[in-house]
């Protein structure tokens, strides 16, 4: 009941949001995404540790083809849960007042929240698909109507590309129910059965089905390009919904759906994923060291994290996968923070461009400061967020194979080359024309900004608040296959 | 004796035929048709459909050729205004039909053995058909009063100038 | 039969109307008419009745006829203020009503005899209506290419028929099934199958019988083309699928190979072609032919779902497409351009077009929570549950091309900025048919029970 | 076919096949849409001895009635195709089909 | 009392977050007092347990960390012999440095900030060298390295003074990664990253044993990168960009010798794998080399102490290489003495001098300059290696191991302490003695206040004293360094089954060559830059090649720059505009293009005639017929 609650909660501010007077359209949004954020938090706190799901709800919804509404939360749901109510309030507290048509845009983002929670406690394929789609129209929006330049092709080409790879998934997913036994039923537990119960080929088949989706929505190498286009081109608030959270639902999707599925699948060809996966990290991360434009660079710096809790993930040891949830919280928060100092550095300057800017911190040394905490915790230094989930991630890596532990290593080099470039470039030396007259961090930033910060630090030191959480769940999850 | 019948009646059928289609002028194409259907009819007289032969010259011959005559007249189409299609053209539409009926023929032929006595049944005659018509197909007769009036209110339509 | 009698009678009414000058009150007239029509069929609902053997009142029947009739009663709302200005409206809402007799003859027919005057009364009344802007060209070419392409696809339809006469000896559905289930004569029956496909893949639009969808479709009144993708569109494949399921499911292994071929040059010609158009009419009467691709699928793989997957697409597909030329429509009256720029900018003087445009648009596209994606769904659960996956997933591609133009629609609509201010007007029928058409293709997208529940 | 007296369906069917034939090959080879429309009447024609000649095999008079309704729909559609033929020569002042070709591409 | 330890790296962390908070509200000498005392507590704390250690080990358990499954780390520190010298070296020598950095930092506007990034990495390196587990160390380890950056950089404004902090940190990220890779092996091998565990379990495994060698090949790239060492050596000498406390404190005392504590408390790993304890040496000693034919010809006077303490690093790893773990802890203590010195005296030279650094331009500086100069003469000789200074009795001590196991290392060891001598004392020579050849117009010359010349003072005694502790047995002394280490060091040596030194005499001999060979090269900078007053030349004149290839680091830096940075960048751009943009963006956009020029041409199918259309039909009814029944 308390997760129809907070859909159906977040649903109809998300309504009632279009017809809020303009005036407290943005307060309406905040206060009521800040309920939501309390209401999961207090969820959080009273989370009983075990492996089961909690909260569960089942609906018949339609019956004739055994799909349910059926959602329900484990340790592994309630984190990301935390992650979306813990986002959006900072996310809407974000937006500037001189947005146009700003109710729209709250609406949608409230919208959105809703789809985020649902992606993350269905406990139905078909409520699950429906979620994963959902989620997507918002964003699109978002991007469509306050993005920036090039915004029309980008955005198509986004939605298409993610499209592409949902498709294929619900290929997958209405095969996979067919296979079910008995009654057919969407029900998670029916389709891992129907799912381990498949040959080994038509697994092999279903898993690149599948890879196609989560892996689009991540994204992996090879299947990014839409991701830094998007990134740079959207709205900040919708930048950091995409980086903050929605790519989490490509990693959820990995752990939740897939692999319990379909695990001769990924046995088979965990291997090329993992390369896939690392190639990325590698990649990505060297395509930043030279990028001019900060939200590109992060942009690329977001594909070569998420290489690495997807090589995490795909090792699938408890090391790798705790890792991997443990590091999509702090990439999370990582990255809104970050794109936020962006989106700052941007309203006062009207460039994005590194070699325009530099001497920021003379003038705000505030912003530097917790600029350069967040982006610590971005190159995982220890007690920094950052840090456990990589530690284990390339340990649960290390562990599946030597070599890609070696080679996937090489991000936490990587990592600080290009982050520190752009700090010396934007925040130190001298000032330029563009940061002459930049002002320090308002009350209302640093109302968004210190929450991440203390996020950062706190998961930096005391990860087990978070990890013991999904704990039971990922057993279970490893002593199902 | 029947058999010849057919064929001379057949042979007659596609040789106006072919010239309802290869004739220039649309008059010519249109009395050529009138003969093919004369010949379908005396097809139909072969197959003991006696009635239906009547019907097909009354309404085939009758109605419906003296309407594209009308038409024909209408719009003054009595010399040869068409333009022709070039030769190309009309080899690709020779050799379609060809192939169609080529493809057609061949894939009916042999389906089955099955022969005709001519003049033996009496499924044609008007009594028969009388009882299955407004017996059995009383529905679709009626249905096909809408379709009529459709036709006719359609054509009317179309037909009038509008008042402006 | 009630409903034909109703329907009949109103189409002769239609016409009196214009002797007794009772034209202002013909509207109400009609809807009562529809209203009652659609009262007494639902009441047939689960009680199955034979007419002279001619017509099964099952509930097949019923519910596509419920189904025409709602869109139909849609539909004269939207066009009514177009024909107002006619000075035959009479002659059209008679030419309307009969052809939905011809499209109630369609779902209902127990005899290749009604089907042939089922498909012909509908054909008959919709050339016409094609035609009927007299001093428009366009309308003129597309009545007459519609015409011609449709008589001579009944050639074949009616070869088809004689060929399946000559096999089983009867034009009663139920004999022909029995016949040919003795395994006679397969040759010659599987040639008058593949002709009788050929002939209703003509009328439903199936590549490469579609070539007359987007000229007709584009040079046709938008009243009349509204009327064509989803009235003629839903009876078409109703008719098409009552005969094969009931008539040739066991040749199926010989024609759904063909059929499938066919869905996906549809599918390919009718997605590739959309995406280059500048019209908005254009591109919908392309997505149109797309969508008889996809619903065909449903054919293809023909099971106990498939039937639930024509009706829920059909008619979800009509509501969205009624939805999309309604404000089509209006637009392109306001602008005088049925071009796409005509969309560019209105979101922010008129937000209900755009919003419902929106939905309609991401309906076509099969985007969720709206209707089109559970349409698209479940062709897709039929067809992968019949085996045929590798349809399904040429399908996915022509999926994600469609998003590609419907989308471009959406961003027309958000993203140039406003060249002008002025609302469009929208008048009360024209909001009323928008708000329904809306509120249906969510609410069946959320609840597809709503429609699937009755078969 | 020893007997003169018996026709083999097989010739019905070939002739019916020759003369729908022809008919197409009439729609495709004319350009005036009066001799198009006589062709399709020609197809019609073809189909309707094809009925006759199954109706007499089976000897069921069903395929005579079909036959007129064959002929009924053959009239009402060429009524209606005359009409329309009419109003687009009120326009453009040809029966050339080729000269409709405005709606394209 | 051991317990109260536990706290000490808290005090300078409090330290940082008061100051860090209040930062400007806070006037300067209420933070300089805070942070100073804060480091005093430490110290005293530290000096209360090094009294009470007595070769015992305790853990003291603060708080969990991270668990998953079987993995676990957790906030442990470790109080033994080993972490209580350097918890002395780290707080001593740095309230010493804090002190001498009120006066250094006065007039700097970014005071305040100073302090507390002093003693935020004072706090890292506590816990640096208190963790009971690698993974802890690994935090410290990374702490410090952060530190160095934000202080390397502190002038942040100069561009050069950010690459230079930049460079610090991406070159310890090298270490790093090799530091954890190190770390994840262990876990796969021991199941823990405690020492405690580690060393238990260790015993069960052979010499030699190829996990032990490539767990501890990567843990010393890790120290290499902290420490270093050939080929991570180059950021240290562009580290000095930072304030010289800072280069004292971090750059010269403690941060850098983490590699060595690392190293040395691995010791039984190390001792289990033969191998790596011959490359552990021979980095050592060809650093120690290489790093001081550098500085023979170094002009600027941190750079040529920097470039001495990567020599001197190179002599630790030496010790540790040829097993000597506690000559080399020795010589970490002695050596935070004698260069936290010199670095000190270095910055009361520089602010002297008003920011002048370069030698050419000092001189004569004698006279200005008595207590710098004299201490600055201890430091000297304390490196040089003159009996009785405190880096006469650690270095040779290293030198006596290395001679026992490898004549070879300990030849190039002489070596290295031979040119050692000659640029301290040619660094010493050309800054005090002779005549000031800066431009006196403007900068005048003057000794430095109290609070700096005293913890020069002070550390000059304890260079001078210092060495004592480690009077080695053939001296007469009771090496009582070594046996307070012995409880940490013993299990390792016991693996190794080293030959203990090689008899009293030829340990004498060996010392009388080190002496007199240090002797002679002092001689020779005497009669270079003394009797001829030789000064290097200025920039731009035509350099002998070895001088040029000296002068220049080898070009160390440029070979990097060739190799690594730029074609990096290349494939950056190369990667981005040719993969990226033209081969997976343009598969992608390709396809939409596809779709778009297809559907182009699909238009022309659409003719528009009705005859074509017709066509269409009826060769598609031909086709379809004659497939499926043909």
């Amino acid at each position: 009941m308390p997760i129809i609650a907070l859909l159906i909660f977040t649903f109809a501010t998300a309504l009632i949001g279009l017809f809020i007077p303009i005036r407290y359209g943005n307060r309406f949004a905040f206060i009521s995404s800040l309920i939501v954020f309390i209401y999961s938090l207090y969820l959080f706190c009273t989370f009983p540790i075990t492996a089961d799901f909690q909260y569960v709800v089942d609906y018949s919804w339609i019956q004739s083809l055994g799909i349910h509404f059926k959602v329900g939360m484990d340790g592994i749901s309630v984190l990301l849960v935390m992650l979306t109510t813990f986002l959006t309030p900072l996310i809407i507290f974000s937006v500037r007042k001189s947005e146009p048509r700003p109710r729209a845009f709250y609406s949608l983002l409230l919208f959105m929240e809703m789809a985020l929670i649902g992606v993350f406690v269905s406990m139905d394929g078909f409520l699950f698909y429906i979620f994963w789609e959902i989620a997507l129209i918002p964003i699109y929006f978002i991007c469509l109507l306050w993005g920036g330049k090039d915004r029309v092709r980008i955005t198509l080409k986004f939605f298409i590309y993610t499209l592409t790879g949902s498709l294929f998934m619900l290929v997958g997913l209405i095969y996979l129910y067919l296979h079910t036994p008995g009654e057919h039923s969407f029900d998670i537990q029916a389709l891992y059965t129907a799912g381990k119960s498949l040959s080994a080929h038509a697994q092999c088949i279903l898993f690149w089905f599948f890879f196609l989706a989560f892996g689009i929505k991540m994204p992996i190498f090879p299947l990014h390009t839409w991701q830094p286009d998007t990134y740079s081109d959207a709205p900040t608030q919708g930048t950091m919904m995409l980086s903050g959270i929605m790519l989490k639902m490509g990693i959820y999707g990995l752990i939740r759906w897939m692999i319990p599925m379909l695990p001769v699948g990924l046995s088979q060809n965990a291997q090329y994923v993992m390369w896939l996966s690392i190639a990325g990290v590698l990649y990505a991360g060297i395509i930043a060291f030279t990028r001019k434009d900060m939200k590109r660079l992060l942009a690329y710096s977001s594909i070569s994290h998420v290489g690495l809790i997807a090589a995490g993930i795909f090792a699938f040891n408890g090391q790798g996968l705790q890792g991997g949830i443990i590091q999509m919280l702090s990439h999370g928060i990582n990255v809104v923070g970050l794109f936020f100092v962006v989106d700052i550095i941007q309203s006062r300057t009207g460039t994005r461009d590194i070699a325009s800017l530099g001497g920021i911190r003379l003038k705000a040394p505030y912003l530097a400061t917790v600029f350069a905490i967040i982006m610590l915790g971005a190159v995982a230094l220890p007690l920094t967020d950052g840090f456990p989930g990589e530690f284990l991630l390339i340990s649960g890596v290390f562990k599946f194979e030597n070599i890609m532990g070696a080679v996937v290593g090489l991000t936490i080099i990587i990592g600080a080359v290009y982050m520190f470039r752009m700090y010396q470039r934007t925040i130190l030396g001298e000032t330029s024309l563009a940061t002459e007259n930049f002002t320090d961090l308002t009350a209302g930033e640093k109302a968004v900004l210190i929450p991440i910060v203390i996020m950062v630090i706190l998961i930096g030191v005391c990860p087990n608040l978070f990890l013991k959480v999904s704990e039971p769940a990922i057993l279970k999850l490893l002593g199902g296959i | 004796m029947t058999l010849y019948l057919f064929l001379i009646l057949g042979f007659f059928a596609v040789l106006s035929a072919l010239m309802v289609v290869f004739s220039k002028n649309p008059i010519h194409s249109i009395l050529y048709l009138v003969l093919t259907f004369f010949a379908i009819a005396g097809e139909y007289v072969l197959l003991n459909a006696q009635f239906l032969a009547i019907v097909n010259i009354i309404v085939y011959a009758g109605a419906i050729m003296v309407l594209f005559l009308f038409v024909v007249m209408l719009l003054n189409l009595n010399h040869e205004t068409e333009p022709h299609k070039s030769m190309l053209r009309k080899l690709i539409a020779v050799i379609a039909a060809g192939l169609l009926m080529v493809v057609l023929v061949g894939s009916l032929k042999g389906a089955d053995t099955m022969a005709i006595q001519p003049f033996s049944h009496n499924a044609g005659l008007i009594e028969n058909l009388g009882k299955v018509l407004f017996d059995q197909f009383l529905l679709p007769f009626e249905v096909s009063a809408v379709l009529f009036l459709a036709a006719m209110v359609g054509a009317v339509m179309l037909g009038k100038k509008d008042i402006k | 039969m009630n409903t034909l009698i109703i329907l009949s009678a109103l189409g002769v009414v239609a016409l009196f109307a214009e002797i007794f000058r009772f034209r202002k009150g013909l509207f109400p007239l009609i809807l009562i008419g529809l209203a009652a029509a659609f009262f007494f069929t639902a009441k047939e609902y689960n009680h199955p009745q034979v007419f002279f053997g001619m017509m099964n009142f099952d509930n097949y029947a019923v519910i596509f006829s419920c189904a025409i009739l709602i869109i139909a009663f849609l539909w004269f709302m939207m066009a009514k203020n177009y024909f107002l200005q006619e000075t035959s409206v009479t002659d059209h809402f008679a030419l309307i009503l009969f052809s939905l007799v011809g499209a109630v003859v369609m779902v209902s027919f127990n005899n290749l005899t009604m089907l042939f005057l089922g498909i012909e009364i509908l054909s008959v009344s919709v050339y016409v209506l094609a035609a009927s802007d007299k001093t428009n060209v366009m309308s003129n070419e597309s009545g007459f290419k519609y015409f011609l392409m449709g008589s001579f696809a009944t050639g074949f339809l009616l070869f088809g028929i004689t060929l399946i006469y000559g096999v089983t000896g009867s034009f009663d559905l139920t004999t022909i099934q029995h016949n040919l289930s003795t395994g006679r004569e397969t040759y010659m029956a599987l040639a008058g199958v593949l002709l009788l496909m050929i002939g209703l893949g003509f009328k439903s639009s199936l590549a490469p019988f579609h070539f007359w969808a987007p000229d007709v479709y584009e040079g046709a009144p938008t009243t009349v083309t509204t009327y064509m993708a989803t009235v003629v569109k839903t009876a078409a494949f109703a008719a098409f699928y009552r005969l094969f399921s009931l008539c040739f499911w066991q040749l199926a292994a010989h024609w759904t190979d063909v059929l499938s071929w066919m869905v996906v040059l549809t599918l390919f010609i009718g997605n590739v072609s959309a995406v280059r158009q500048r019209s908005v009419k254009r591109m919908l009467a392309y997505s149109s032919v797309a969508h008889a691709g996809y619903i065909a699928i449903a054919i293809v793989a023909m099971s106990v779902p498939s039937t639930c997957a024509i009706l829920y697409y059909t008619f979800t597909y009509s509501i969205s497409s009624l939805s999309a030329f309604t404000i089509l429509f209006i637009v392109s009256r306001h602008k005088g351009s049925k071009d796409i720029s005509a969309f560019e900018g209105m979101s922010k003087a008129n937000p209900l077009l755009s919003f419902t445009m929106t939905v309609a648009m991401l309906s076509l596209a099969g985007i969720p929570p709206t209707a089109g994606f559970f349409a698209k769904y479940y062709v897709f659960y039929t067809a992968i549950n019949h085996g045929f996956t590798w349809l399904v997933l040429v399908a996915v591609l022509a999926a994600l091309v469609g998003i590609y133009y419907y989308f471009r629609v959406i961003i027309a609509i958000y993203f140039k900025p406003e060249q002008q201010l002025v609302p469009i007007k929208v008048g009360p029928l024209h909001r009323t048919v928008l708000i329904i058409t809306t509120i249906l293709t969510l609410l069946f997208g959320l609840f597809p029970n709503l429609v699937l529940g009755w078969l | 076919m020893g007997d003169l007296k018996t026709i083999p369906m097989d010739w019905y069917l070939l002739l019916s096949t020759i003369l729908f034939s022809i008919g197409v090959m009439g729609v495709l080879f004319r350009r005036n849409a009066i001799i198009i429309f006589m062709s399709i009447e020609l197809m019609l024609n073809a189909v309707n001895l094809l009925l006759v000649a199954f109706s007499a095999y089976h000897n069921d008079a069903n395929g005579q009635v079909f036959v007129f309704f064959t002929m009924a729909v053959a009239a009402a559609e060429i009524a209606v195709g005359l009409a329309i033929l009419v109003v687009v020569y009120r326009n453009t002042k040809s029966t050339d089909i080729d000269v409709l070709n405005r709606l394209k591409g | 009392m051991l317990q109260y330890a536990a706290l000490i790296p808290f005090f300078p962390l409090a330290g940082f977050i008061i100051l860090g908070l209040l930062n400007k509200r806070l006037p300067k000498n209420l933070a300089a007092v805070i942070a100073c005392g804060m480091l005093l507590i430490s110290f005293g704390l530290a000096l209360g347990m090094f009294m009470n250690i007595s070769g015992q080990s305790q853990e003291v358990q603060l708080a969990p960390w991270i668990n998953v499954g079987s993995f676990s780390a957790s906030f442990t520190f470790l109080l033994d012999p080993l972490s209580s010298i350097f918890l002395m070296i780290i707080t001593g020598v740095g309230f010493l440095i804090h002190v001498y950095s009120i006066g250094y930092m006065h007039d700097d506007e970014k005071h305040n900030i100073f302090f507390a990034y002093l003693n935020l990495f004072v706090f890292f390196m506590l816990v640096l060298v208190m963790a009971s587990s690698y993974l802890l160390m690994f935090v410290g380890w990374e702490g410090v390295g952060l530190c160095s950056y934000l202080l390397i950089g502190f002038w942040f404004k100069n561009k050069a003074y950010n690459d230079a902090a930049k460079k610090a940190f991406i070159m310890n990220r090298i270490g790093d990664l090799g530091f954890l890779l190190g770390i994840i092996l262990l876990f796969i091998t021991f199941g823990s990253s405690d020492y405690h565990t580690i060393f238990t379990k260790a015993n069960g495994f052979m010499s030699g044993d190829a996990m032990i060698t490539t767990i501890t090949l990567l843990l010393f790239v890790g120290a290499m990168g902290k420490s270093a060492q050939i080929p991570l050596y180059t950021w240290l000498p562009d580290a000095m960009a930072g304030p010289t406390p800072v280069s004292a404190l971090i750059h010269a005392a403690t941060m850098v010798t983490a590699g060595i504590y690392m190293v040395a408390r691995s010791g039984i790993l190390y001792a289990l794998s033969p191998i790596s304890m011959y490359v552990v040496a021979l980095v050592g000693v060809v650093t120690a080399v290489f790093a001081a034919t550098i500085a023979l010809t170094q002009n600027d006077i941190k750079k040529v102490l920097a470039y001495s303490t990567v020599s001197q690093l190179g002599y630790m790893f030496l010790g540790l290489g040829v097993g000597a773990f506690s000559a080399s802890v020795f010589h970490v203590m002695t050596h935070a003495f004698f260069k936290a010195l010199l670095f000190l005296c270095a910055g009361s030279v520089i602010h002297g001098l008003a920011g002048e650094q370069d030698i050419r331009h000092m001189g004569g500086l004698r006279k200005k300059l008595p207590i710098t100069f004299i201490t600055f003469l201890i430091g000297t000789l304390a490196i040089a290696g003159i009996p009785p200074f405190a880096g006469f009795f650690s270095k040779d001590e290293i030198l006596i191991h290395a001679y026992s196991s490898n004549k070879l290392f300990w030849a190039l060891g002489m070596l290295g302490s031979m040119m050692t001598a000659f640029y301290m004392f040619r660094l010493l020579f050309l800054t005090f003695s002779g005549t000031y050849r800066g431009d006196s117009h403007k900068v005048h010359p003057h000794e430095s206040p109290k609070v700096m010349t005293v913890p020069l003072i002070i550390l000059a005694i304890l260079s001078t004293i210092g060495g004592f502790v480690g009077v080695p047995e053939s001296l007469g002394g009771t090496s009582q360094i070594s046996k307070f280490l012995d409880p940490v060091f013993k299990p390792a040596q016991a693996k190794m089954m080293m030959v203990e030194g090689s008899g009293g005499v030829s340990e004498m001999m060996l010392m009388g060559i080190t002496i007199t060979v240090v002797l002679i090269s002092i001689f020779a900078a005497w009669y270079m830059y003394v009797s001829r007053k030789s000064v290097p030349v200025s920039e731009g004149t035509k350099l002998p090649f070895f001088t040029k290839l000296s002068y220049h680091n080898f070009y160390v830096d440029e070979i990097y720059s060739a190799l690594i940075t730029k074609p990096l960048d290349k494939i950056s751009e190369l990667l981005k505009n040719i993969i990226e943009n033209k081969v997976i963006d343009g598969v992608v956009n390709a396809s939409g293009k596809v779709t778009e020029w297809v559907s182009g041409l699909m238009r022309f199918v659409q003719t528009g005639n009705v005859d074509f259309y017709l066509l269409a039909m009826v060769v598609g009814i031909a086709l379809i017929i004659f497939l499926k029944l043909m």
